[in-house]
């Protein structure tokens, strides 16, 4: 039996250690604030994974029960519960698991930061929110959990407030995931008003309400009810988990801190959308037309995000475009009804690309804050238990057979094979050609950053006179980049996208007001400006990485039995009988062992290794010519550098137009028209009639004697003659 | 059960009234006394209120705590109090607000502090007055009287444009309310034609009226509270006397006066016109929805802070009108069926309480800058944060339930509305549910450019974080943002015989 | 016995009369002021008749108050008058025109 | 036609031939001694109607107070006379239009519309013995009508007074004795006591 206190501890703990560390960071200094952190996040992650073992091997029952009442209205009850069961449970323990490795990253990576106790305050209040998403038996707590899971990491992406770069992309992260939200919302009204609940069960229940009922949103078309509630929520997954068109602020993101891009911007929060689509399946599965919405979706997101992690320079957003990709493909999961494979790859994906960042993140600390990676290079001699603990990551994440990531991604793209929803066959080729550019970007990053000539000398030697073309707005948006070696800051042009107009930054520990010299101090053992001497970062950064690294590896082959094919999200997820492809694929079930064999019979396998050799081939064996091949197909380059001009085109239209809409709505609607005409033109029309009223007002006293001499008169005449 | 024998309504009204005049007779020599006078009266006043809250019965619609005193004999007109579950929350509010505006002003104001003071604790006084009267030319009287003490605020302690922000305010919400007297005139001659001539509220909820009559009263009605709450697009007075106002003005306007639109329409429009209402809700779903959404645009582009929250006021009040007025559609939809009219009134009283703490808690904020740097212009701000990090905590945090967010107040009423709006029609939901986006982009993008970023200038960096007198203000705030965030139970629970009391009485047609 | 019609007829022309003075001295704020007094006399002649018509003394009260108040009147007027010829050397009133909007 | 109704015609016609000398007279001392004149015509008629108080106060009152009054006024006043009638009959034919009118239209009233006829005439009052018009008059003024007598007392004591302050003036360079500030006069503001210092005289000293 599962009790409440336990449940409320693990939520609880984190959230308490944010308090104090936030409020009382001051008093209690960076060693109280990470260590009651640390705790706050030990003891859930104890908890969870105790709550696990009993709902797996002691076969508690699953809990389903009310903490209190949020409040009642017209005869619907909201309230906070925990609904914990296998689901949810592998989903604390992940999100604990991540959470307690980052924190422990963190002192490591943020040991100067300023902020320190901020920080800690906030990745604990991150666990929190996020463990009220998963835990919740209900979709208005759920908001609860995804929206401070958004605001927590609008804060995070602004951790570094002071940077121009920082506070944009945090804006527009928060913002793009209010369009999600939007449409999350009108889900969770559609769900209410059909089925009169907000809980998981009796909503469940009642579907058969909200299938029974059309909806006509525009004139002359009817939808089927579920369709347009599943489309409305998967639009609240579509901007938690970056799904086109509401990807563009995850590459942004990367903005923020490197261990938040691991644990929030990698391994958790953007996978909140994955799990609410796979917690709602039992309604997902009722409307084919909003699966095939989600596949398509998650399909284009998979492939052609992947793309854009060809050609981008800057480690970190790598790493992020590959995140936008395996969303993508835990989406194409989810839309061919293979709930259990997202959530299975969701799961491995949590663990090796918490790794890769993490790992991008000791790279980060190791070049002293340089990321771009033509800046890099030959570091696996320096820095080798990142080397290996990356390639360990970066192997699961091509699916190199044996991995967890290939269990997962393998098992994704046979079941996309078998299912026949409209769409397939279109996401079929996406996911297909996406392992081979998975792999291309994934090797490619590993050569550039830790094969190679080390190029970070030559950086250094002439850095500082680099032409690239940085407009002023770079070169004032890193004005604060005070790290003594003039090369970094030479090079923030260097990066492709645009966002270096805006002062892209660099995962540095500049501080607000830390204006240089006053920085100057925090860094001393960095503030070097001979060539750059890498070196491996200290333990607390390397043992979350071995730590995560371990799973990496095994999880896979330990977990795919029963996740996938076995019973372990039974009476959790609903497939209905024609969408089964998992247990269309699990009939031919053997083992892990028999799923490997079978796999390197397979075209995917192969494609890896080809994208894995082709990467070898141009960035080790000929490095000359990557830049050949830019130049000849500059415009497809041009294309992906400038990520297909979702940016451009996003702040132009909605952006550029939503200012330019108020203006005009201000301007022309409330200062001229309801102002200026209406209030100010009636004062205008009374005064401009008493101007004429007033040349009545002679002055002259007989004047006003025979108006009223005359008037008496007309008035007497009216009452004789009447 | 009320247990409280003794006036309380009277004492709530009068105890303010009273400490305003003995301020006045103290002056501004003794004004360090003052101070205390005026935070001690409302402090207690609020301590009152908090009994009425302890002490409401929350299982009966009808009115609690009455007190029953003839006025004007010769127009069968009673000095008549009384609560419901309306009326019980804002006059809390009103009482919970007051102190803090006190505390805010307390050393900021040094042009005749004791007038400063007097005036808005008359206001409390005739505030409370205006939500606990259940004779409508009590109420009346008193809604007018409200001016003054508003009208002498900004017109003396405001800002440059004062005369013309002050003018057009006291023009605006009169031509309102006057055209809202004929009716109540109107209604009074009725109920002498049915015998026994009233201005009792009650009623003149009771009198059957035509269609016609009804569509008259309606519309007097809707142009005073629209007017007061603002509606779009009557809304332009509103920007202009919160951009002038002082801080305490600007928070008591924005938290309680336009409170009052509100609860006109639930207190007189639903119920007395309920025909005209089911007839002409169209006009006022439309007039909230473009609200909503035309408003949410217009804040967008402001410069000036106080606007943007004004604009952003607007835009949340559109919440309080579309909420109350669903009823009707939802009937139309569903087929009679009543289910989420409740919600959506819910929706609209939990949005009213909610933004009289969060636009207060904005003010309060804007105020704290404007104390240091005498400037209400974005431009003027730029990387608050690093010189004021307390405040900017606070910032973000009212900034983010300005937009929404869940566990804040403003999250509860535009998610029950939001509700409830759905199931009248997907694009009342649609356009509601804009203000998600809308809401957060003009809000943030404000916080993006006075709190985040370098330190924009020399007075930026002169900045001193909150004292002691802010911290405790804005403090007070955030708990009471997010303990209603957190469980608005009890705010539903008290108001929900009175809610439930409120759609049984419209659904049933006058005619 | 005195018709009643023919007291009323001859107030009528009184009053006329003095109307027609009010717009024939229109300058002379003295005349007008006769001329006011005049009127107030024409509708004396009113009450006094009807007074007599209907039995009633009320009417010859009223004249007595009508009386009384013109006296007031014409004792206010004319010191405003001598203030005002102090002021301005004339009585036109033509030149008074203060209250010229 | 009895005597009464010869002496009614014949006064009216006297009173409306000095009316018009009233309005029309070029000099204002005609003016108001046409007025004066009309004054003793009305209270004449007055006496034909049984008003016999009213017709004393009349002539008491008006003719003897405030026409004299006027007569005052018109003499301290050094009017312009040509000044003033200048423009005399700008307006006289609308003057003379509206008069026609009202004159016209309540001839209609009580000709056309038979006012006279409609009021039902009720036994003379004088005709009971021992009559007195003014001891029936006082007799209402002090029971019925004494709120409004007395106000009407107090609007006369205010036209007094008002009068007297419009009126009054203080003249440049005249000697007036101001009581108030001889009465809080203190001794401080006229007697300013000096402190010298005691000057002894060369002389003194060697005497």
């Amino acid at each position: 039996m599962i009790s409440q206190s336990v449940l409320l501890t693990i939520v609880l703990a984190p959230l308490l250690a944010a308090i104090l560390a936030g409020i009382a960071g001051k008093v209690i200094g960076r060693a109280g604030a990470h260590t009651v952190t640390i705790a706050g996040v030990g003891i859930a992650f104890g908890l969870s994974a105790y709550v696990l073992k009993l709902l797996l091997v002691d076969g508690a029952p699953i809990v389903n029960q009310t903490v209190y009442t949020w409040l009642v209205s017209d005869g619907i009850r909201m309230e906070v519960g925990f609904l914990v069961d296998n689901l949810s449970a592998m989903m604390m323990t992940v999100v604990t698991f991540v959470s307690l490795c980052v924190h422990v990253y963190t002192i490591g990576y943020m040991k100067d930061d300023p902020g320190y106790q901020r920080f800690f305050a906030y990745i604990s209040l991150f666990t929190f929110s996020m463990l009220m998403l998963v835990m919740s038996n209900n979709f208005m707590q759920l908001f609860f959990g995804w929206e401070a899971v958004g605001v927590v990491s609008y804060l995070l992406i602004g951790f570094w407030y002071t940077r121009p770069s920082a506070i944009f992309a945090n804006l527009k992260a928060f913002l793009v995931n209010r369009v999600g939200d939007f449409g999350f919302v009108l889900g969770i009204a559609g769900v209410a008003y059909y089925t009169g609940s907000l809980d998981y069960a009796t909503v469940f229940n009642a579907r058969d309400a909200i299938v029974a009922n059309t909806m006509t949103i525009f004139p002359g078309v009817e939808w089927q009810a579920i369709t347009v509630v599943c489309i409305c929520l998967f639009v609240g997954a579509m901007g938690k988990s970056a799904q086109v068109p509401l990807h563009v602020w995850l590459p942004d993101s990367m903005e923020g801190p490197t261990p938040i891009s691991a644990l929030i911007h990698a391994a958790t929060m953007v996978t909140a959308g994955i799990f609410m689509v796979a917690r709602m399946s039992p309604l997902f599965e009722l409307s084919e037309t909003a699966l095939s919405f989600v596949l398509v979706i998650g399909a284009t997101t998979a492939f052609f995000m992947g793309l854009l992690g060809l050609v981008n320079n800057d480690i970190k957003r790598v790493v992020a475009y590959s995140t936008l990709s395996q969303l993508g493909y835990m989406t194409v999961a989810l839309g061919v009804s293979a709930y259990a494979g997202a959530l299975f790859h969701l799961m491995t994906h949590a663990f090796f690309k918490a790794l890769l960042f993490l790992a991008a993140g000791s790279v980060i600390i190791g070049m002293h804050h340089e990321q771009d990676m033509r800046k890099m290079g030959g570091l696996k001699k320096y820095m080798p238990i990142t080397y290996w603990t990356s390639a360990i990551g970066t192997l699961a994440l091509i699916g190199f057979p044996g991995t967890s990531g290939f269990f997962s991604k393998d098992a994704l793209i046979e079941a996309v094979h078998a299912s026949h929803i409209p769409g397939a066959t279109y996401a079929y080729w996406c996911v297909f050609l996406g392992v081979f550019i998975t792999a291309f970007y994934s090797f490619r990053l590993v050569f550039m950053t830790f094969h190679g000539p080390e190029r970070f000398r030559e950086g250094a030697a002439h850095g500082s006179h680099d032409d690239h073309a940085a407009p002023p707005a770079a070169a004032a948006g890193h004005g604060h980049d005070a790290h003594g070696h003039g090369a970094v800051v030479a090079h923030a042009g260097a990066h492709d996208d645009h966002h270096a107009a805006v002062g892209h930054g660099h995962d540095d520990h500049a501080k607000a007001g830390d204006h240089g010299a006053a920085h100057g101090t925090g860094h001393d053992d960095h503030g070097h400006h001979g060539p750059v001497e890498p070196h491996e970062s200290p333990w607390v950064v390397t043992l979350p990485l071995i730590l995560l690294a371990i799973p990496s590896l095994f999880i896979g082959a330990v977990t795919i039995g029963p996740m996938l094919f076995g019973d372990y999200f039974n009476g959790v997820l609903f497939v209905s009988e024609e969408h089964n492809v998992l247990g269309h694929i699990g009939e031919e079930w053997h083992g892990p062992f028999q799923f490997i064999v079978h796999a390197m019979m397979q075209p995917p396998v192969y494609l890896a290794f080809a994208g894995w050799a082709l990467a070898w081939f141009l960035y080790v064996k000929r490095p000359d010519l990557p830049a050949v091949i830019a130049g000849k197909f500059s415009v497809l380059y041009n294309l992906f550098a400038k990520k297909f001009y979702f940016d451009e085109i996003y702040q132009a239209v909605f952006a550029k137009g939503s200012v330019g809409l108020g203006t005009a709505l201000w301007r022309v609607g409330d200062v001229a028209i309801i102002d200026g005409a209406a209030v100010n033109g009636s004062a205008r029309a009374v005064g401009w009639l008493s101007g004429v009223m007033r040349r009545l007002q002679s002055g002259y006293l007989y004047h006003y004697a025979f108006a009223m001499i005359i008037g008496l008169s007309v008035l007497l005449a009216w009452y004789v003659l009447r | 059960m009320s247990t409280i024998t003794w006036p309380i309504l009277s004492v709530l009204m009068w105890l303010p009234i009273a400490g305003g005049v003995a301020m006045i007779l103290l002056g501004d020599k003794s004004i360090a006394l003052g101070r205390w006078v005026a935070l001690i009266t409302t402090a207690v006043t609020f301590g009152i209120s908090t009994l009425l809250w302890t002490n409401f019965d929350t299982t009966t619609a009808a009115m609690q705590f009455v007190e029953e005193r003839t006025w004007i004999p010769f127009f069968n007109s009673y000095y008549a109090l009384g609560v419901d579950g309306f009326a019980m929350p804002l006059i809390v509010l009103t009482a919970f607000i007051t102190p803090l505006v006190v505390i805010a002003g307390w050393s900021v104001i040094d042009k005749r502090p004791a007038q400063y003071y007097a005036a808005f604790l008359i206001l409390e006084g005739l505030m409370i007055g205006v939500f606990s009267a259940l004779d409508a030319l009590l109420f009346y009287v008193l809604w007018e009287a409200m001016l003054i003490p508003m009208f002498i605020i900004i017109g003396i302690w405001g800002g440059p444009r004062r005369v013309y922000a002050t003018i057009k305010f006291f023009l605006y919400t009169f031509l309102g309310s006057v055209l809202m007297l004929v009716s109540l005139i109107y209604m009074y001659l009725q109920t002498c034609d049915a015998g026994q001539c009233s201005y009792a509220i009650a009623e003149f909820q009771r009198l059957p009226l035509g269609l016609n009559e009804q569509l008259f009263i309606f519309v007097a009605f809707l142009a005073a509270f629209a007017v007061k709450v603002p509606m779009w697009p009557v809304h332009t007075w509103l920007p202009d006397a919160h951009v002038e106002a002082p801080t305490g003005g600007s928070v008591i306007l924005a938290a309680i006066m336009l409170k009052m639109g509100g609860y006109g329409f639930l207190r007189f429009s639903l119920p007395i016109t309920p025909d005209a209402s089911d007839t002409l809700d169209w006009l006022v779903i439309s007039l909230s929805l473009i609200g909503v959404v035309y408003i949410g645009f217009v804040a967008l582009v402001q410069n000036d802070m106080k606007k943007l929250i004004a604009y952003s006021s607007i835009a949340h009040m559109g919440f309080v009108t579309l909420g109350s007025f669903l009823t009707f559609e939802l009937m139309r939809v569903n087929s009679g069926d009543t289910t989420g009219a409740a919600m959506g009134i819910d929706g609209a009283m939990v949005q009213m309480i909610s933004h009289g703490l969060i636009s207060g808690a904005m003010f309060f904020c804007v105020g704290v800058l404007y104390d240091r740097v005498h400037s209400r212009e974005i431009s003027a701000y730029g990387g608050v944060v690093n010189t004021m990090p307390i405040f900017a905590a606070f910032m973000v945090l009212f900034g983010m339930a300005n937009s929404g967010l869940p566990a804040t107040s403003g999250f509860v009423g535009e998610f029950l509305v939001i509700l409830a709006s759905f199931r009248a029609d997907f694009w009342y939901a649609f356009l509601a549910g804009l203000t998600l986006i809308l809401g957060a982009a003009y809000t943030l993008w404000l916080v993006k450019r006075v709190v985040f970023g370098p330190v924009a200038n020399h007075h930026v960096a002169e900045l001193t974080d909150v004292n002691g007198r802010e911290l405790l203000v804005l403090g007070v705030l955030a708990l009471a943002v997010l303990g209603l965030g957190l469980w608005p139970a009890p705010l539903l629970d008290v108001m929900r015989p009175t809610v439930e009391n409120l759609v049984q009485q419209i659904t049933v047609s006058k005619l | 016995m005195i018709s009643l019609n023919f007291v009323l007829m001859l107030a009528g022309i009184l009053f006329a009369l003095s109307v027609a003075g009010i717009f024939l001295n229109r300058k002379n704020v003295i005349l007008l002021l006769m001329c006011i007094e005049l009127m107030l006399l024409a509708v004396n002649f009113n009450f006094i008749a009807f007074a007599r018509q209907l039995g009633d003394l009320g009417g010859q009260v009223f004249v007595f108050f009508i009386l009384t108040v013109a006296a007031a009147e014409s004792a206010i007027g004319l010191a405003i008058l001598v203030v005002l010829f102090r002021e301005r050397k004339s009585i036109n009133v033509e030149q008074l025109d203060t209250m010229k909007g | 036609m009895s005597i009464t109704e010869i002496l009614f015609y014949a006064f009216s016609g006297v009173l409306l031939v000095s009316a018009v000398g009233v309005i029309t007279a070029r000099n204002p001392v005609h003016a108001a001694l046409f007025l004066v004149f009309s004054f003793f015509n009305s209270a004449v008629l007055w006496m034909l109607l049984e008003a016999e108080f009213l017709a004393i106060v009349l002539v008491l009152v008006y003719v003897g107070a405030v026409m004299v009054l006027f007569l005052f006024v018109v003499m301290m006043l050094d009017i312009n006379v040509a000044q003033v009638k200048e423009g005399f009959t700008r307006y006289a034919p609308l003057g003379i239009l509206i008069a026609l009118i009202v004159v016209a239209e309540i001839g209609s009233v009580v000709w056309v519309k038979s006012l006279g006829q409609e009021v039902t005439p009720v036994t003379a009052i004088a005709a009971e013995p021992g009559y007195s018009n003014t001891g029936a008059l006082g007799e209402l003024l002090y029971t019925k009508y004494l709120y409004p007598f007395e106000l009407a007392a107090v609007i006369l004591l205010l036209a007094i007074v008002a009068a007297i302050v419009l009126t009054m003036r203080k003249r440049a360079g005249l000697k007036q004795q101001d009581i108030g500030a001889q009465v809080s006069v203190r001794a401080q503001d006229r007697v300013r006591i000096v402190k010298m210092p005691p000057v002894i005289e060369a002389g003194e000293k060697q005497s």
